[in-house]
C-alpha cells in the first residue's frame, strides 16, 4: 500500500500534530493536554505509515494511545485536579524558559539551512510488505542482548512503579 | 508381665484424660462412661495383678523384702553425668530424674486402695453425675487425677512424686471449680490451690535440702544413704528437711495450719469429695511422710512436731465437727480430724498404724462422702442436716451402709475404725515420756468426739421427725443402682479391711504391719537404737502389755459408747427447731464452733489482709499496700528527684548549648559557608525545571557551537 | 513542495521537540511536565524514522520501538513518583517539589 | 467514461483486496458495504439478543411492533434518533460530545483489515492483527472520556472499573493471540505474519484450524482469548462497568438519545469485530468446513449450495409462522408483513444458487456463520452466568488468564521449535 496524496497528508498531519502539540502545553485542564496528546500520537503514526513504518506505527498506536496514555488519563483522573486548575499554570520562569527554546528553536532552523544539502536527494527505496518480518529478524537477533536489557528495563520499572504507588507494600 | 508393665497403670486414665480432652466434647454419655471408667477397671486389675506378682517377687530368696524398681528413662537432667552440681560435702552428684516406678509394699497398699476406692467412686459418679452438664469434662478430670495421684504413688524419686503432687493438685482445683459458674465454687477452688502453693513451696525446698545433702533424690538411693549411718540422729540440716517436707505435708493433707482448704473444697461434686478430699489424694502428705520414714526418723524434733500437729489437727477439727450443720462439712472436718490421727501415728514412729489407719479411713470416709452424696441426691440437693431427718426407711440402701462406715470411723468392735485407731492410741500411749501421755488424751478426746458428731449426723439425718419441706420429702428416692452397688461395697471393705490389722493382742497376727514391715523395718532398728521405746512397731510380741492394751481397748470402746449415748439423748427426737446440746449449755463455746474458731476471719485479718484491723491493714494485701506506698513515696520520689536533677542539668546544658556552641561555634562558620557559597548555589537550585533549563541553556551553546563553528 | 523530503520530517520533529522543551520548562502541571517529555521523545522518534526511511535500514526504526519501551517505562515510574508525591503534598505543582531547595 | 467503467472492471478479476489492489472506488464500495453490513447486523443482534435472552428465561419478548416484534429494533432506533441530546451542565462539553464518536470510531476502523474472505476486505495490512488490537484499544479512551466528561460519580467509577479491565485483559488477549501467531510460522521460510488474510491462508496451509494446532495448547489459547474478549466488550458476565445493580449505567449513564445509540452500536461492532478476530486466528476464517479434505467439484458444488439453503430454510419459518398465524383481522398486517419478509428472504437466497455469485459470496457466509455463532455464545452468556465481582474479575485476568497465556505461549513455542528440528533440521 504505498502513500497517496503524500504532501497533502504530510501537511496535514503536521498541522494536526502541531495544534496537538501547542494545545498539550497550553490547556489548563490536564485531561485536555491529554486528549490532545493523543490526537498528536494518532497523526504521528499515521505519518510513520507515511514512512513506511507500519510496525512502528502499529506499535506506536497500541502502546502509546492505548497503554501509556491510558494511564495518563488514570493518572489524572485519580489524583485530584480541581485545585492545580485554578492555579497559575506557568512557573515563575516561564520568560526564561520560551527565551532558550526560542534560542534553541532558532538554531535550529540555522542547522537546517546550513546543512539543507547534506541529505541525499532521493531515498532508497524500502519493501513494505516484509516489514515486520524484518524487524522481527532484527530485534530478534542483532538486537537481542538490547531487547533483553530493555524487557528487564520494563520489569524494573513495574516494580518501581508498583512500589512508588502501593500506600503499604 | 504386670510389674515390667507397670507404666501402663497410670497410662490408662491418662489416655482416658487426654481422650476426653481432645473429643470429649463430641462424644456420647455412654462413650464417655465406658473409656473413662473401663480405664481404671482396668487399671485396677493391673494393679492388682502387678501387687500380687510382686509379692511373689519379693518373696524369692534373691530379692527378699527389696522393692521393685524400673526406670523408663531420663526425664530432667541427664544420665550421662553432664549435668552435676555438688552436694554439700563437694562431691558432684547428677541431677537426675527419671520416669522410673517404684512398688514396695507402702505403694502397694496405696495402689490398691486409690484404684480399687476410685474405681468405685467413678461408678458412683456415673451415676451421680447422670443429669449434670459437663459430663465429660467431670470423667476427663477425675482420670487425669487418677493419673497424677497414681504417678504420685508409683514415683521412684521425689521430683516425679512432686509431678504428680502439683497433679493431683491441680486435678482437686479443677474439680472443686468444676461448678464454676458459683463463685462460692471458684473462690473454694483458688483457696485450695493458694494453700496448696505454700505447702507445695515447703515440699520444694525440703526437695532442695535433700537433693543437696544425700546427693540423690530417688528414694532407694535416700533411704540407703539414710541408713547407712552417714548422719547422726538429729542432724540439724536432715530436721529442716523433713519440717520442710512437712510443711508440704500439711498442705496436701490439712493439717494446721494449712487445713482450711478442705472445707471449702466441699464445694466440688460429692464424688470428687469422696475420692481426693477424703480417700486419696489428701492421704498423699501421710504417704509422703511415710515414704521419707527414714529421713523422720534422724530428726527427732520433727517427729515431735508431727505428732503434735496431727494430735491438735485432730481435736481442733474434731470439735468443729461437732456443731456443723452442713452435712458434708462434718464429713470434711472429720477427714481433717482423722488425717490428723494419721500424722499422729506417724510422729510417735507408728508408721504402720498411720498407713492402716490411712487404709481403713479410705473405705468408711468415702462411703460416708458417698453415702451423703446419696442422700443429697433424694434430697435433691439439700445438704443442710436441719432440714432432714426421718430418711432411714425411705432411702435404706443408704441408710445401712452408712451406718456402718459410722460404726467404723467411732471405733466400735469389729469394724474397721476400731482396729487402726486403736492401734494409733495404744502406740501413743506406749511411748514413753509425759508429753505423749498427753498426746494420747488428746487422741482419745478426738475419738468421743468423733463418734458423737458423727452419730448426731446419723440420727439428724436418718432418724428423729422429717424436717424437709413438702415437696423435697415428696421427691425422696432411693438412688440407682450404679450409686448403691459402690456403698454396698465400700460398706464391706469399711467391716473387713480392720481384720487386715487384727492385733496380737486379741489373738490375731496383724497381717498388715508384717506386710509393711520391710519399709519400717530400718526406721524400728533406728528407733530402737535411740532407745526411746521398748514397743516396737515390727510385729515385736510384748506379753506383758497385753493387759493394758485391752484397758484401753475397752477405754476407747467405751468413749464411743459415750458418743453414740449422747447423741442418741440429744438427736433422737429432732423436730423442727430442736436445741443443740452445746448451744444450751455453753452458748460461746457454740458460736466460736460454730465459726471454726474464728480462723478464717483470723487469716483474713492476718494473713491475706482481707478484712482490717482497725486502721491497718496486714497480709498479703497489706504487704501490697505497704509495697505501693513505698513504691510511690520513697522509690518514686527518688526517681523523680534524679529526673528533676537531670532536667534542670538539661536546662543549663542546652542554654550553653544552644546559645555559645550553636550559636557561635557550629551556627557561624556555616552562616559565613552559606553567605560565600551563594554563587555556586545557583547551579543546583534544587528545583527540577531549574535544572531542565540549564540543561537547555547548554543545549544552546552545544548547538551554537557546532553550528558556527 | 510537492516533494517531501526529510528535511520536512525533520522540521517537524524539531518542531514538536521545542514545544516539548517548552511544556517542560514552564508548565507547573507535573502531568503535562511529563506528557511534554512524551512529545519530545516522539520528537526524536520521528527523527529516527525519517533517518530510518531515508537510509532506507532498519535500524531507525527499532531505536524508534526502543524508545517507545523507555517511554513505557518512564512514564510508568513517573506517574508512579507522581502518586506518591501526591499522596504526600496533596499536589501535582513541580515547583512545589522543592525539598532538596535551600 | 469508459476507462472508468474498466478502472472498476478491472479489480473484478484480481485476487487481491481493494486496498491491497490499489483500487479506490472499490474500497469506498467494500467500506460502505462493511458499514451498512455492520449496521444491520447490529439491528439483528439486537432483535435477538432481546428474543433469544426472553426465551432463555420462558418469555416472548418483543411481540408488538411487526410479526413477532421484527420491525422492534427499527422503532427504537427511531425513538432514539428523535429523543433529546442532553447535555449534564456541569460536563465538560467537548470530551462528552467527542466520546461516543471516539467508540464508534475505534470500534468500525478495525474492520478495515477483517478478512471476509481471501479477496472480501477493504484491505490487507501487514500489520494487520496489531492494527485490530492497537485500535481495539483505542476505544477504552473513549470510555474514559465519557465517564470523565460526564463528571458525575457512576460514570467516572464505571469508566475506571472499564479502563481496568480492558486494560487488564489485553495483556492476557495479546500472549493468546502471540501464540496463534507463532502458528503461522511453521511454513518452509520460518516467518510467520500479522495480516489477518496471511493468518487464514497459513491455516489453510497447514491444513488445519489453530484451534486445533498443537492440541491442546491452541485450544487453551482459544479459551483464554475467549473469556478475554468477553471481558474486553464489558458483556456479561464481566459488565461490571455498566453493572446495572451498583452503577447504574456505567460510563454511558450521562447519555441518551443518539449519543446513547451510538455508544451500543459500538458495544456490538465491538463483539463482532474481537469475534472475528478470534474466528480468524483460530476457527480458520473464511474456509469452509474441510477445505481441503473434501475438496474436489462435487464437494465444492455441495458447499456452494449453503448459503442459499440456509435463506431458504430462514423463509421457510417465515412462511411457516405466517401461516400459524391467527387469522383475526387484527394480525392482517402483520401476516402480510411476515410473508414478505419471508419473500424477500427467499428471493435472496434462490440468488445465491447462482453460481457467480455463491462462488464469490460464500466465503462470507462461511465467515458470517461463524462470527454468528460467538454472537449466540455471547447471548447465551449473558443468560446464564452471573456477574464476577470487582477482584474476582482482576485475580482472574492477572493471576489465571495471564500466567495460563505466558505458558501456553512457552509450550507453543518450545513445540513449534521441537518440531521445526525434526522436520527441518
Amino acid at each position: 500500500m504505498a502513500p497517496v496524496a503524500t504532501p497533502f497528508f504530510f501537511y496535514l498531519l503536521s498541522g494536526i500534530m502541531l495544534i496537538g502539540g501547542i494545545l498539550v502545553i497550553t490547556r489548563k485542564n490536564p485531561v485536555h493536554s491529554a486528549l490532545a496528546l493523543i490526537v498528536t500520537l494518532l497523526a504521528q503514526a499515521s505519518i510513520y505509515l507515511m514512512l513506511y513504518a507500519p510496525f512502528v506505527a502499529g506499535v506506536q498506536i497500541i502502546l502509546y494511545a492505548g497503554g501509556i496514555m491510558v494511564l495518563f488519563l488514570f493518572v489524572i483522573m485519580l489524583v485530584s485536579i480541581d485545585r492545580s486548575i485554578k492555579e497559575r499554570q506557568f512557573n515563575s520562569q516561564w520568560v526564561v524558559g520560551i527565551i532558550a527554546a526560542t534560542a534553541l528553536g532558532g538554531l535550529f532552523i540555522a542547522a537546517f539551512t546550513k546543512g539543507d544539502k547534506i541529505f541525499p536527494e532521493h531515498v532508497l527505496p524500502m519493501v513494505e510488505n516484509d516489514n515486520t518480518q524484518n524487524i522481527a529478524t532484527l530485534l530478534y537477533g542483532q538486537y537481542m542482548f538490547a531487547f533483553e536489557i530493555a524487557s528487564l528495563l520494563l520489569l524494573v520499572a513495574i516494580i518501581g512503579a508498583v512500589v512508588m504507588a502501593k500506600k503499604r507494600i | 508381665m504386670f510389674l515390667t508393665h507397670i507404666w501402663l497403670i497410670p497410662l490408662l486414665p491418662a489416655v482416658g484424660a487426654a481422650v476426653m480432652f481432645f473429643f470429649g466434647r463430641r462424644l456420647q454419655k455412654a462413650t464417655v462412661s465406658a473409656v473413662c471408667v473401663g480405664s481404671i477397671v482396668l487399671a485396677f486389675i493391673l494393679a492388682c495383678g502387678a501387687v500380687w506378682q510382686y509379692s511373689a517377687w519379693s518373696s524369692t530368696s534373691d530379692n527378699f523384702h527389696k522393692p521393685y524398681q524400673t526406670i523408663l528413662c531420663t526425664w530432667l537432667g541427664s544420665d550421662t553425668g553432664h549435668l552435676n552440681y555438688r552436694t554439700q560435702d563437694g562431691s558432684p552428684a547428677p541431677l537426675q530424674a527419671d520416669v522410673g516406678f517404684l512398688l514396695d509394699p507402702l505403694s502397694s497398699i496405696w495402689l490398691l486402695f486409690v484404684t480399687g476406692v476410685g474405681m468405685l467412686i467413678h461408678i458412683y459418679s456415673t451415676g451421680y453425675m447422670a443429669h449434670e452438664g459437663g459430663y465429660y469434662r467431670f470423667f476427663g478430670y477425675l482420670n487425669l487425677f487418677m493419673f497424677s495421684m497414681l504417678t504420685l504413688i508409683l514415683a521412684n524419686n521425689y521430683v516425679l512424686l512432686f509431678v504428680g503432687w502439683e497433679g493431683v493438685g491441680l486435678c482437686s482445683y479443677l474439680l472443686i471449680g468444676f461448678y464454676f459458674h458459683r463463685k462460692s465454687a471458684s473462690d473454694a477452688a483458688a483457696k485450695a490451690f493458694i494453700v496448696n502453693r505454700i505447702g507445695d513451696a515447703g515440699f520444694l525446698l525440703g526437695m532442695f535440702f535433700i537433693a543437696w545433702y544425700f546427693g540423690s533424690l530417688r528414694f532407694i538411693e535416700v533411704t540407703h544413704i539414710a541408713h547407712s549411718g552417714r548422719f547422726s540422729i538429729g542432724d540439724p540440716i536432715i530436721t529442716a528437711a523433713t519440717l520442710l517436707l512437712f510443711v508440704g505435708a500439711c498442705g496436701k493433707s490439712a493439717q494446721l495450719p494449712l487445713y482450711i482448704w478442705l472445707p471449702d473444697a466441699m464445694e466440688g461434686p460429692t464424688p470428687v469429695s469422696a475420692l481426693i478430699h477424703a480417700a486419696t489424694m489428701v492421704t498423699a502428705g501421710v504417704y509422703m511422710v511415710a515414704r521419707s520414714n527414714a529421713l523422720f526418723v534422724l530428726a527427732p524434733t520433727s517427729m515431735k512436731t508431727v505428732a503434735i500437729v496431727g494430735a491438735l489437727t485432730a481435736i481442733f477439727a474434731a470439735s468443729i465437727g461437732l456443731v456443723q450443720n452442713d452435712i458434708k462439712r462434718v464429713l470434711a472436718y472429720s477427714t481433717v480430724s482423722q488425717l490428723g490421727y494419721m500424722f499422729l501415728a506417724l510422729g510417735v514412729g507408728a508408721f504402720a498404724a498411720g498407713v492402716f489407719h490411712v487404709f481403713t479411713h479410705a473405705f468408711f470416709k468415702a462411703l460416708l462422702f458417698l453415702g451423703a452424696g446419696s442422700v443429697i441426691h433424694s434430697m435433691s440437693g439439700e445438704q443442710d442436716m436441719r432440714n432432714m431427718g426421718d430418711l432411714g426407711h425411705r432411702i435404706p440402701i443408704t441408710h445401712r451402709t452408712m451406718f456402718i462406715a459410722t460404726l467404723a470411723i467411732a471405733g466400735i468392735f469389729p469394724f474397721a475404725g476400731f482396729f487402726s485407731k486403736d492401734a494409733i492410741l495404744w502406740e501413743t500411749w506406749s511411748r514413753e515420756g509425759g508429753a505423749y501421755r498427753f498426746l494420747w488424751y488428746v487422741g482419745y478426746a478426738t475419738a468421743l468426739m468423733t463418734a458423737f458428731y458423727m452419730f448426731r449426723l446419723m440420727y439428724l439425718t436418718f432418724h428423729g421427725r422429717p424436717r424437709m419441706s413438702h415437696e423435697a420429702e415428696h421427691h425422696i428416692h432411693e438412688s440407682p443402682m450404679s450409686m448403691t452397688v459402690p456403698l454396698i461395697v465400700l460398706a464391706l471393705c469399711a467391716v473387713g479391711t480392720g481384720w487386715l490389722g487384727w492385733p496380737h493382742s486379741l489373738g490375731g497376727s496383724d497381717r498388715f504391719t508384717k506386710f509393711l514391715e520391710p519399709v519400717f523395718a530400718g526406721e524400728a532398728r533406728v528407733l530402737q537404737e535411740e532407745g526411746r521405746t521398748s514397743q516396737l512397731v515390727a510385729g515385736v510380741e510384748e506379753q506383758h502389755n497385753s493387759s493394758t492394751e485391752w484397758l484401753l481397748m475397752a477405754l476407747s470402746l467405751a468413749a464411743a459408747g459415750l458418743g453414740w449415748g449422747m447423741a442418741w439423748r440429744s438427736y433422737r427426737h429432732a423436730d423442727k427447731g430442736y436445741t443443740e446440746p452445746i448451744a444450751a449449755a455453753v452458748p460461746p463455746v457454740y458460736d466460736v464452733l460454730l465459726h471454726k474458731y474464728y480462723v478464717d476471719e483470723g487469716y483474713d485479718y492476718v494473713f491475706t489482709g482481707r478484712r482490717k484491723l482497725g486502721n491497718v491493714r496486714l497480709g498479703v494485701l497489706g504487704l501490697g499496700t505497704a509495697s505501693a506506698w513505698f513504691d510511690t513515696h520513697v522509690v518514686d520520689g527518688a526517681v523523680n528527684a534524679a529526673g528533676w536533677i537531670t532536667r534542670l542539668t538539661g536546662t543549663i546544658s542546652s542554654w550553653w548549648d544552644k546559645w555559645i556552641i550553636d550559636g557561635i561555634g557550629v551556627n557561624g562558620p556555616a552562616t559565613l559557608a552559606r553567605i560565600l557559597s551563594y554563587p555556586a548555589r545557583l547551579f543546583e537550585w534544587g528545583l527540577v525545571q531549574w535544572y531542565a533549563l540549564v540543561m537547555t541553556a547548554g543545549l544552546v551553546g552545544f548547538v551554537f557551537y557546532y553550528v558556527y563553528r | 513542495m510537492l516533494h517531501i523530503t526529510t528535511l520536512h520530517y525533520l522540521v517537524l520533529g524539531a518542531a514538536l521537540f521545542l514545544l516539548g522543551v517548552i511544556g517542560v520548562l514552564t508548565r507547573r502541571n507535573v502531568v503535562i511536565v511529563l506528557m511534554s517529555i512524551e512529545l519530545i521523545l516522539n520528537a526524536v522518534n520521528l527523527n529516527l524514522v525519517a533517518f530510518s526511511r531515508l537510509w532506507g535500514g532498519l535500524h531507525g526504526q527499532i531505536f524508534a520501538i526502543f524508545v517507545i519501551t523507555d517511554a513505557a517505562a518512564e512514564a510508568a515510574v513517573g506517574l508512579g513518583i507522581l502518586i506518591a508525591f501526591f499522596r504526600n503534598k496533596e499536589t501535582v505543582n513541580i515547583d512545589e517539589v522543592n525539598l532538596l531547595k535551600w | 467514461m469508459n476507462s472508468i467503467v474498466q478502472y472498476i472492471q478491472s479489480y473484478l478479476a484480481s485476487d487481491k483486496t481493494p486496498g491491497a489492489a490499489g483500487n479506490m472506488f472499490w474500497a469506498l464500495v467494500y467500506i460502505m458495504l462493511v458499514f451498512v453490513g455492520l449496521s444491520v447486523a447490529v439491528i439483528a443482534m439486537n432483535w435477538l439478543e432481546r428474543k433469544i435472552l426472553a426465551h432463555m428465561q420462558v418469555r416472548l419478548g418483543p411481540m408488538r411492533v411487526g410479526p413477532h416484534g421484527l420491525l422492534q429494533p427499527i422503532a427504537d432506533a427511531i425513538k432514539l434518533l428523535l429523543k433529546e441530546d442532553i447535555i449534564p451542565a456541569e460536563a465538560d462539553g467537548l470530551i462528552f460530545w467527542m466520546a461516543p464518536f471516539i467508540v464508534v470510531l475505534a470500534a468500525f476502523t478495525v474492520f478495515v483489515v477483517v478478512p471476509f474472505g481471501p479477496t472480501h476486505a477493504i484491505t490487507d495490512m501487514n500489520i494487520g492483527i496489531l492494527f485490530m488490537l492497537g485500535v481495539s484499544s483505542l476505544s477504552v479512551l473513549g470510555i474514559v472520556m465519557a465517564g470523565w466528561a460526564s463528571n458525575s460519580h457512576y460514570p467516572l467509577i464505571g469508566a475506571l472499573r472499564s479502563s481496568a479491565q480492558m486494560v487488564s485483559y489485553e495483556v492476557a488477549m495479546g500472549l493468546a493471540v502471540v501464540s496463534a501467531i507463532l502458528m503461522t510460522s511453521l511454513n518452509a521460510t520460518g516467518t510467520g505474519t500479522l495480516s489477518m488474510i496471511g493468518i487464514v491462508q497459513a491455516q489453510q496451509a497447514q491444513g488445519e484450524w489453530f484451534i486445533f494446532k498443537f492440541f491442546p495448547l491452541g485450544l487453551i489459547a482459544f479459551f483464554i482469548f475467549a473469556v478475554a474478549m468477553v471481558a474486553e466488550t464489558n458483556r456479561a458476565p464481566f459488565d461490571l462497568a455498566e453493572a446495572e445493580s451498583e452503577l447504574t449505567a456505567g460510563f454511558h449513564t450521562e447519555y441518551s438519545g443518539f449519543r446513547w445509540s451510538l455508544f451500543f452500536l459500538a458495544e456490538y461492532s465491538a463483539m463482532i469485530a474481537v469475534s472475528s478476530i478470534a474466528v480468524t486466528l483460530w476457527l480458520g476464517g473464511w474456509l469452509r468446513p474441510f477445505p481441503n479434505l473434501l475438496s474436489g467439484g462435487i464437494w465444492e458444488l455441495v458447499f456452494s449450495f449453503f448459503p442459499g439453503v440456509t435463506f431458504l430454510f430462514f423463509a421457510a419459518i417465515c412462511f411457516y409462522n405466517t401461516v400459524r398465524m391467527p387469522k383475526h383481522p387484527l394480525f392482517r398486517i402483520q401476516t402480510i408483513g411476515l410473508a414478505a419478509f419471508g419473500v424477500v428472504l427467499a428471493l435472496i437466497g434462490l440468488v445465491l444458487f447462482i453460481p457467480a455469485v455463491s462462488m464469490r459470496v460464500q466465503d462470507i457466509f462461511w465467515f458470517a456463520t461463524k462470527v454468528a455463532a460467538f454472537m449466540y455464545l455471547y447471548i447465551w452468556y449473558r443468560g446464564t452466568f452471573p456477574r464476577y465481582r470487582f477482584d474476582q474479575l482482576m485475580q482472574m485476568g492477572w493471576k489465571v488468564l495471564l500466567p495460563m497465556g505466558l505458558g501456553v505461549l512457552i509450550l507453543t513455542a518450545s513445540v513449534a521449535l521441537l518440531q521445526q528440528k525434526l522436520w527441518h533440521p
